[in-house]
């Protein structure tokens, strides 16, 4: 540098700082835009309680959603509800991310070329509906016409669905949920009460549970998991002691305080194994037995002829003493009770059903009660029908999908694809890009729970009668219509019978109607308050009323705005008095021991026994972790992230093998292996559990993997292509080896 | 001056991980991915972890969070007190001020310290289901349970201009207000008369790791008779 | 470089220090471009991290630190190669030190800022790192370290300008040009007059002890800032001499190499003979039965306590997935050494050189298998995965290095690599008497 | 190549320099409102919330129409007042803005806090044109100061979320 500041420098160091400042000044301005963007969406301030149904399964819990300006941020139980009681488990709350889910359908679609990848097409709600509703009229001649597939609800909604469709003449298949709703028909031949069987473990001092899935998502989850910890922890009463039967580490058998691993298909062996302890050694009340069930000598004889301990130790491997002190147990405390997996198979069911009735448990505080209702119509089972279309057993020209349910049971088609290129028209109703959607030709998206209009009736796990009922918790985000007017519009465009037998225009009609069906009922109330000490209260001032209100419409008002109405009567001795009044108990006669055969949760008719092929000597049995056995959205990135926990394998499929398999295969935490079967194989992330017998695996499958979204894409590929075109319902035959 | 203190019933506990999804929306903890949780990025304040206890058969599954320990050994590492114990025995970590050096992260035993390794996410479409009252934390820095102390400023305001005295039912966190099987219980254990105080100081009550000296404040009831 | 022609009769005795300054050879332009690309290339990576976050790193929930503590420790470790080591050598009058000194004192200098620059590096926000001072909580160990680190690179600094100090009015003398103002400004007025001398004896005698402790300081700290904590195999109480001695050890071999390549670089074989490098191979090798002894105290004390979390770590270092590590580590740092100093037939200049290497890799790799293992299982059983670095670490890690060698080799042509005032004899009253007892080796003797 | 570094060096550090000393960028507002001639109405007439919420509201048109019937005379434009008068949404600037981090009630500080709204407002009040920015600049020592006046708690977390 020289040593004066020349012209020159002074010129260009003024230009430097115009420079500098232009830029510090762009600078400060594009900083303060940052600063307003970053802050904008916390900019609310409203905050609003809306209530709103659960339907992530069929338990109906209440729930409350917290609104900032109308933007729901969280969604909680609602505290009025009786099932919810202010709790919620993870699905109820993950549905929050249904309801922004990025992937969510903006409207109607249609396909444009069937076959290949899947592309689509937007189309206004008219011309979606009328495409629709021309493909069902002409279908309505064709051989197998139309089948329809919803999920097993019941309530308004499920009555305007079952009106449609059987003036359309469709066929309709039903995805029967884990619900009582398959324990009830076993009950029935038991007791011949038409009931629900409820069973009381809040207070009993012991269960035996045969795979139930009591801590993970029994019957009514909230209910399950309210239930587990008051039976184990309940106030001022002793804890309550749990024995899981099981094939696998569930959650539930990890929490219990003995864990009996036996594969499924051996379970009712075991069962009846304790119940010829009993007899044996003079357990059970005879004279009173005799007294209700006609053909207790006979069951007992042919107890005692085929499931000696001896016999049930070979058949299942449980050792005699094991059996023995079972049976002891069992009786040894003042309220016992005996659970069952509400899908498992007719042979179990009866077994623990009779169980219970052995030890006393029917209409007795801490044990099995039944809640009367109405026969429920018989209902073919989706999973079956739909196999039998993929299979080409059924060939209709239209297929509906209410939802996706059906494709997720493990009972279900491995490959929904196939769905699409035996039948011609594919129609889905899901508010997603589901298994269902993914396969349909036209897509009329109905409304996400949160945006709906409620009345349902629950799956019974609870005494009292609840039909939760709702408004919508928020405004319609995308462009998409409530189930009523969908059916509505299909109905006027099809014209003729069906638009006859549509006496509504929306779910709202449907739901005032049935809100406007309970005031005038003169039962029951809407929830209120506190709603433990009412009921308590009220039951003890000698029995229940209805609430008073001024008028119908009054009680309808507070039945909206407390998210649903009760009748809490309950009668506790239904099963008792029908077995005074009507036919006398039967007990089933159990079927001589079957043979050995492989694992798995085998029903019935299914287990066909096979001899273990050399290359593929491991049974694998398919489970749906309980945080993702969803029947609606499929993509939700929290539940995904509780997947394989507490094992720590977040966003995997796992299996689970036993340590002495582990030890072959030399998994240590967080190993991958590879499954092999006859049809595919899979990567899957390893878990290794003490206890699991050899020679059996228990694999997690997760629903929509494939389809449904960002999310749920990562989780890989669909597991159930293992079974090739076998339900993944029973056991599969794969070998494992570390990648 | 309250000292809020936390009871989990590990036999009422199902382990169902309710309380993992009420801590991730109420604190607007970002979702991960398969490959972010596969090297230990799941953003969670509250997890279910396989904890070997004595007089189990198997391992039990424990819900572990900050166990808003009296002596953390978090809190002395951070060169910047950007978390620290405050008045009511809650281990706060103030974002502005941390540094991300990970120090307490390391120094924590039970490993609850979360580290924003990457600026938090959430689709177009979920902006709005994020919680006002909370911050999205930024990347780099830590963070972690806070009890929910958000709720705790918004009851005690409510109360004051309600012109009463908080009340037990005032400030309950997310997780423990869904806890379908009511295993947790929350409240002030400094008030005797409190049902977390009664079950702290019960047969079965156990602080987790507390031979490390951490006297924490998330106190453990053991399973089994 | 072999064929120097410096002669005694020349006009300048230290000709070939002095050419190594002021000419730039094509080996040496060639070396720097690479370098610098490297470094470049590292900025490229830093820019990605800083953009991305520390999610570019592999590190994750529970292994929170990985590679940049690991170049850290590593770095300051090696920074104790030159201020001690000369500092205790030059208290013991050592003679031999005279040429090695300043080579050892521009490493420590140089690699302090790679060790506080990977700090840097490792923070989640490096915009804040400001707040350490601005809201300083004293019982962090964290905070000890900014202390005594700050302090150490001052004393450090001080120590190597000082002694630089006729050398520079020495270089001042002979050049013209920037480089003259440059040397006039640095030599801060220096003539040689007797008091100067005095001066300049005394600040080294003084600097000399105080840094010694300062480093001492700095290296346990450092292994503070692990055993503080109550983690399985970092809460130990050897932890500080453990980690010191470490440090040395990884200094000394850090100067060994740095020796041979500016040695044969410069073509200084008059002022590095085979005795200098017979010495530090001898230190070296002593070291290593320190470095041993260290080890086998703090694995064996682990071992037979059996206590479950710690042996957990140890089995992981030991046969688990550290194993290759481990034994590695156990290979360079001692096996490999210790058989080539050992044997005086092997402790030639090549058998140094490559028990350095060994020893600053097997150093590396004690430090990683100390930062990563005991993250990698700890006390809670939460989910735990293999560390494993990305590369925005390992290109940070290689444009450290780089950057180093850059810098290092930008110091030899500013200033003489080797001490040239206490290589001759001073005005007779001024010299310490056994400044006159070693003087530089006849060229080709 | 060195006559350019100095310069290039000078224009960025006063670049640097103008954002970090300067004051936040002066933001034009929508309307020319005047706080002074209104200001015999409460505050929280037209900014709700002060007193009941979180958040004091920002006025929308059909605050103003709740008042003015027809367009106020002075120096409102006619367009500005068609748009008000058809309830176009006006699109004020937000002068005082919390950090992300900042957890503040409006309600907790005007009720049980007894602050007037010029303790952190200033005299926005008495301002005739409306303000280009927050015209008292609040950082955290504004708030510590009156915490450690009052009494009020100096916990970090009950401010900082």
């Amino acid at each position: 540098m020289s040593d004066a500041p020349s012209r020159r420098d002074f010129l260009v160091y003024s230009g430097a700082a115009i420079a500098g400042v232009t830029l510090g000044e762009t600078g400060r301005r594009w900083l303060g835009r940052m600063d307003e963007r970053a802050a904008g969406w916390r900019d609310r301030g409203i905050e609003t309680f809306a209530v709103s149904v659960c339907r992530e399964c069929l338990a109906g819990c209440g729930i409350r959603v917290r609104l900032v300006d109308g933007v729901p941020v969280k969604i909680d139980g609602n505290p009025l509800c009786p099932i919810a009681r202010g709790r919620l488990c993870a699905k109820g709350q993950a549905a929050l991310e249904s309801y922004f889910d990025p992937d969510r359908l903006l409207g109607p679609a249609h396909r444009i070329a069937r076959g290949g990848p899947a592309r689509w097409e937007p189309l206004p709600w008219k011309d979606a509906v009328a495409l629709a509703a021309d493909k069902i009229t002409r279908a309505a001649g064709t051989p197998d016409g139309i089948v329809v597939v919803a999920a097993d609800e019941r309530g308004p909604e499920a009555e305007a669905w079952t009106r449609v469709w059987r003036a359309a003449g469709a066929r309709l298949a039903w995805t029967p949920q884990p619900t009582a709703v398959r324990l009830r028909p076993r009950l029935r031949h038991l007791t011949g009460a038409e009931a629900d069987p409820i069973f009381d473990i809040e207070h009993s001092s012991y269960v035996l549970s045969f795979g139930a899935p009591l801590a993970d998502d029994w019957l009514s989850g909230v209910w399950a998991q309210r239930s587990f910890g008051r039976f184990r922890r309940g106030v001022a009463s002793s804890r309550g002691r749990l024995v899981q039967i099981d094939g696998r580490r569930s959650a539930t058998a990890r929490k219990a305080d003995e864990w009996l691993a036996v594969a499924p298909d051996q379970q009712s062996a075991l069962a009846y194994g304790i119940a010829s302890v009993l007899f044996r050694e003079n357990r059970v009340d005879r004279e009173r037995l005799a007294s209700v069930a006609g053909n207790l000598g006979n069951f007992e004889h042919q107890l005692l002829t085929y499931y000696t301990p001896d016999n049930v130790a070979s058949e299942t491997g449980v050792p005699v003493v094991t059996i023995l002190r079972m049976a002891r147990e069992l009786v040894a405390t003042p309220r016992p009770l005996v659970i069952v997996e509400a899908g498992a198979s007719v042979a179990l069911v009866d077994a623990v059903l009779s169980l219970n009735v052995l030890i006393g448990a029917i209409d007795r505080r801490g044990g099995l009660f039944g809640r009367g209702d109405d026969p429920l119509p018989e209902r073919d089972d989706a999973a079956a029908v739909l196999r039998d279309v993929a299979e080409g057993r059924l060939r209709p020209s239209v297929l509906v999908f209410a939802d996706s349910s059906a494709l997720r049971a493990l009972g279900g088609p491995n490959r929904p694809e196939t769905l699409a290129e035996r039948v011609p028209f594919v129609i889905s109703f899901s508010p997603y890009v589901d298994e269902a959607a993914a396969i349909a030709d036209v897509i009329l998206p109905a409304d996400v729970p949160l945006e709906r209009w409620h009345a349902m009736v629950p799956a019974a796990a609870l005494g009292a009668e609840v039909i939760p009922v709702a408004a919508p918790a928020v405004k319609r985000r995308l462009d998409t219509r409530d189930t009523g007017s969908l059916l509505h519009a299909l109905a006027v465009a099809i014209g003729g019978p069906v638009e006859a037998a549509c006496s509504w225009t929306s779910s709202e009609d449907l739901v005032r109607a049935e809100v406007k069906r309970l005031a005038t009922a003169k039962r029951g109330t809407p929830f209120v308050t506190t709603y433990e000490t009412e009921w308590m209260q009220q039951l003890e001032s000698g029995g229940w009323w209805a609430q008073a209100a001024d008028s119908d419409a009054a009680f309808s008002d507070r039945v909206l705005a407390s998210g649903g109405w009760v009748d809490p009567y309950f009668d506790a001795g239904q099963l008792t008095e029908a077995l005074r009044g009507g036919r006398s108990l039967s007990f089933p006669l159990p079927e001589a021991l079957p043979s050995a055969q492989i694992a798995g949760r085998a029903t019935g008719a299914d287990a066909a026994a096979e001899p273990p092929d050399t290359r593929f000597p491991i049974a694998l049995v398919a489970f749906q972790p309980a945080v993702a056995a969803t029947s609606g959205n499929a993509n939700l990135p929290a539940l995904f992230e509780l997947l394989g926990q507490p094992d720590g394998v977040p966003w995997s499929l796992w299996v689970e093998i036993g340590s002495e398999l582990a030890e072959r295969l030399g998994v240590q935490a967080r190993t991958r292996v590879r499954l092999t079967s006859a049809h595919a194989s899979l990567d899957v992330m390893a878990v290794r559990v003490e206890g699991m017998p050899a020679g059996v695996a228990a694999l997690s499958i997760v629903p929509g993997a494939q389809t449904a979204g960002r999310w749920s894409r990562l989780i890989g590929k669909d597991p159930r292509r293992l079974w090739g075109n076998d339900p993944a319902a029973r056991a599969c035959a794969v070998q494992i080896a570390r990648i | 001056m309250s000292r809020w203190g936390l009871v989990i019933d590990l036999d009422r506990c199902t382990g169902c991980q309710a309380c993992v999804v009420a801590c991730k929306h109420e604190n607007n903890l970002p979702f991960s991915t398969p490959e972010t949780a596969d090297v230990g990025r799941l953003m969670t304040w509250i997890q279910l972890v396989a904890a070997d206890l004595p007089g189990r058969p198997m391992p039990s599954s424990l819900p572990l969070m900050c166990q808003q320990c009296d002596r953390p050994p978090c809190t002395d590492v951070c060169p910047t007190s950007a978390t620290y114990l405050n008045p009511e025995g809650i281990v706060a970590q103030i974002y502005p001020r941390c540094i991300g050096c990970r120090y307490c992260t390391n120094a924590c035993p039970y490993a609850v310290k979360i580290f924003n390794w990457t600026e938090p996410e959430w689709p177009e479409s979920m902006a709005g289901m994020r919680n006002p009252d909370v911050s999205a934390r930024p990347k780099g820095v830590v963070e972690k349970c806070t009890f929910c102390h958000h709720r705790l400023i918004a009851a005690r305001e409510r109360a004051r201009v309600a012109g009463r005295e908080l009340a037990p039912e005032d400030y309950v966190p997310a997780c423990v207000q869904i806890c379908p099987a009511e295993a947790m219980t929350f409240g002030d254990l400094s008030d005797p008369h409190s049902d977390v105080a009664a079950l702290a100081s019960g047969p079965r009550a156990f602080r987790w790791m507390e031979e490390l000296g951490t006297q924490p404040k998330v106190v453990y009831l053991r399973e089994g008779e | 470089m072999s064929d120097s022609t410096g002669s005694p009769d020349s006009i300048d005795p230290h000709e070939p220090v002095i050419n190594a300054i002021l000419t730039v050879g094509p080996l040496f332009k060639r070396w720097a471009m690479a370098l610098v690309a490297v470094v470049v290339w590292a900025i490229i990576a830093w820019t990605w991290q800083l953009y991305h976050g520390l999610g570019a790193t592999h590190l994750g929930r529970p292994i929170y630190w990985g590679l940049y503590i690991t170049n850290f420790v590593f770095f300051i470790g090696v920074s104790h190669a030159g201020t001690l080591i000369s500092a205790i050598l030059r208290i013991v009058q050592a003679e031999w030190r005279r040429p090695i000194t300043r080579m050892a004192e521009v490493i420590t200098v140089l690699v302090l800022f790679f060790g506080v620059g990977n700090v840097l590096l490792d923070l989640g926000r490096p915009d804040r790192a400001l707040n350490v001072v601005l809201h300083p909580h004293l019982r962090s160990p964290l905070l000890w370290d900014v202390g005594s680190i700050s302090v150490y690179l001052t004393a450090s600094s001080v120590y190597l300008f000082i002694p630089l100090i006729p050398d520079i009015a020495r270089m001042r003398d002979v050049t013209t040009g920037w480089r003259h103002r440059l040397y006039a400004r640095l030599a801060l007025g220096w003539t040689g007059t007797p008091k100067q001398w005095h001066r300049l004896e005394r600040a080294i005698g003084v600097m000399a002890i105080l840094v010694i402790p300062i480093a001492v300081s700095v290296h346990t700290v450092v292994s503070w800032v692990f055993a503080m904590t109550i983690q399985p195999m970092w809460h130990s109480t050897i932890f500080g001499p453990y980690f010191v001695v470490g440090a040395i050890f990884s200094g000394i071999a850090a100067i060994i190499t740095a020796m041979v390549i500016v040695r044969k670089v410069y073509g200084l074989e008059r002022y590095l003979t085979e005795e200098h490098f017979n010495n530090l191979g001898l230190l070296l090798l002593v070291m290593a039965c320190l470095w041993f002894y260290f080890t086998f105290a703090e694995y064996l004390t682990t071992w037979y306590g059996h206590e479950p979390r710690e042996l957990a770590v140890f089995n992981s270092k030991i046969s688990g997935p550290f194993a290759k590590f481990f034994w590695t580590m156990f290979a360079c740092c001692f096996v490999v050494p210790f058989t080539i100093l050992a044997n005086p037939h092997t402790r030639t200049i090549k058998g140094t050189l490559v028990a350095s290497i060994f020893v600053n890799i097997g150093m590396w790799l004690e430090r990683f298998t100390i930062v990563v293992p005991s993250l990698s299982n700890p006390r809670a059983p939460v989910q735990t995965f293999g560390y494993w670095p990305s590369w925005v670490e390992w290109s940070l890690m290689a444009g450290c290095f780089a950057a180093f060698a850059l810098l290092y080799m930008g110091f030899t042509k500013l200033f003489p690599i080797i001490s040239l005032w206490e290589l001759e004899p001073m005005p007779e009253a001024h010299a310490p008497a056994a400044a006159r007892t070693f003087q530089p080796a006849e060229a080709s003797s | 190549m060195r006559r350019y570094v100095f310069p290039v060096i000078v224009a960025v550090l006063v670049a640097v320099g103008w954002v970090l000393v300067l004051p936040p960028a002066p933001m034009a507002q929508p309307i020319a409102f005047n706080h002074a001639k209104h200001a015999s109405a409460a505050c929280v007439l037209c900014h709700q919330g002060a007193t009941t919420g979180v958040r004091a509201g920002i006025p929308q048109a059909d605050t103003c129409t709740r008042c003015h019937a027809t367009a106020p005379g002075g120096k409102i434009s006619e367009a500005a007042w068609t748009g008000i008068a058809s309830g176009r949404r006006i699109a004020w600037q937000r002068l005082t803005r919390l950090p992300d981090h900042v957890a503040f009630s409006h309600r907790r500080h005007t009720g049980p806090g007894q602050l007037a709204c010029a303790s952190c407002h200033g005299d926005v009040a008495q301002r005739t044109a409306p303000p280009d920015r927050a015209p008292v600049r609040l950082v955290m020592t504004t708030c510590l100061s009156c915490h450690t006046r009052e009494g009020a708690s100096e916990d970090c977390a009950g401010c900082h979320r």
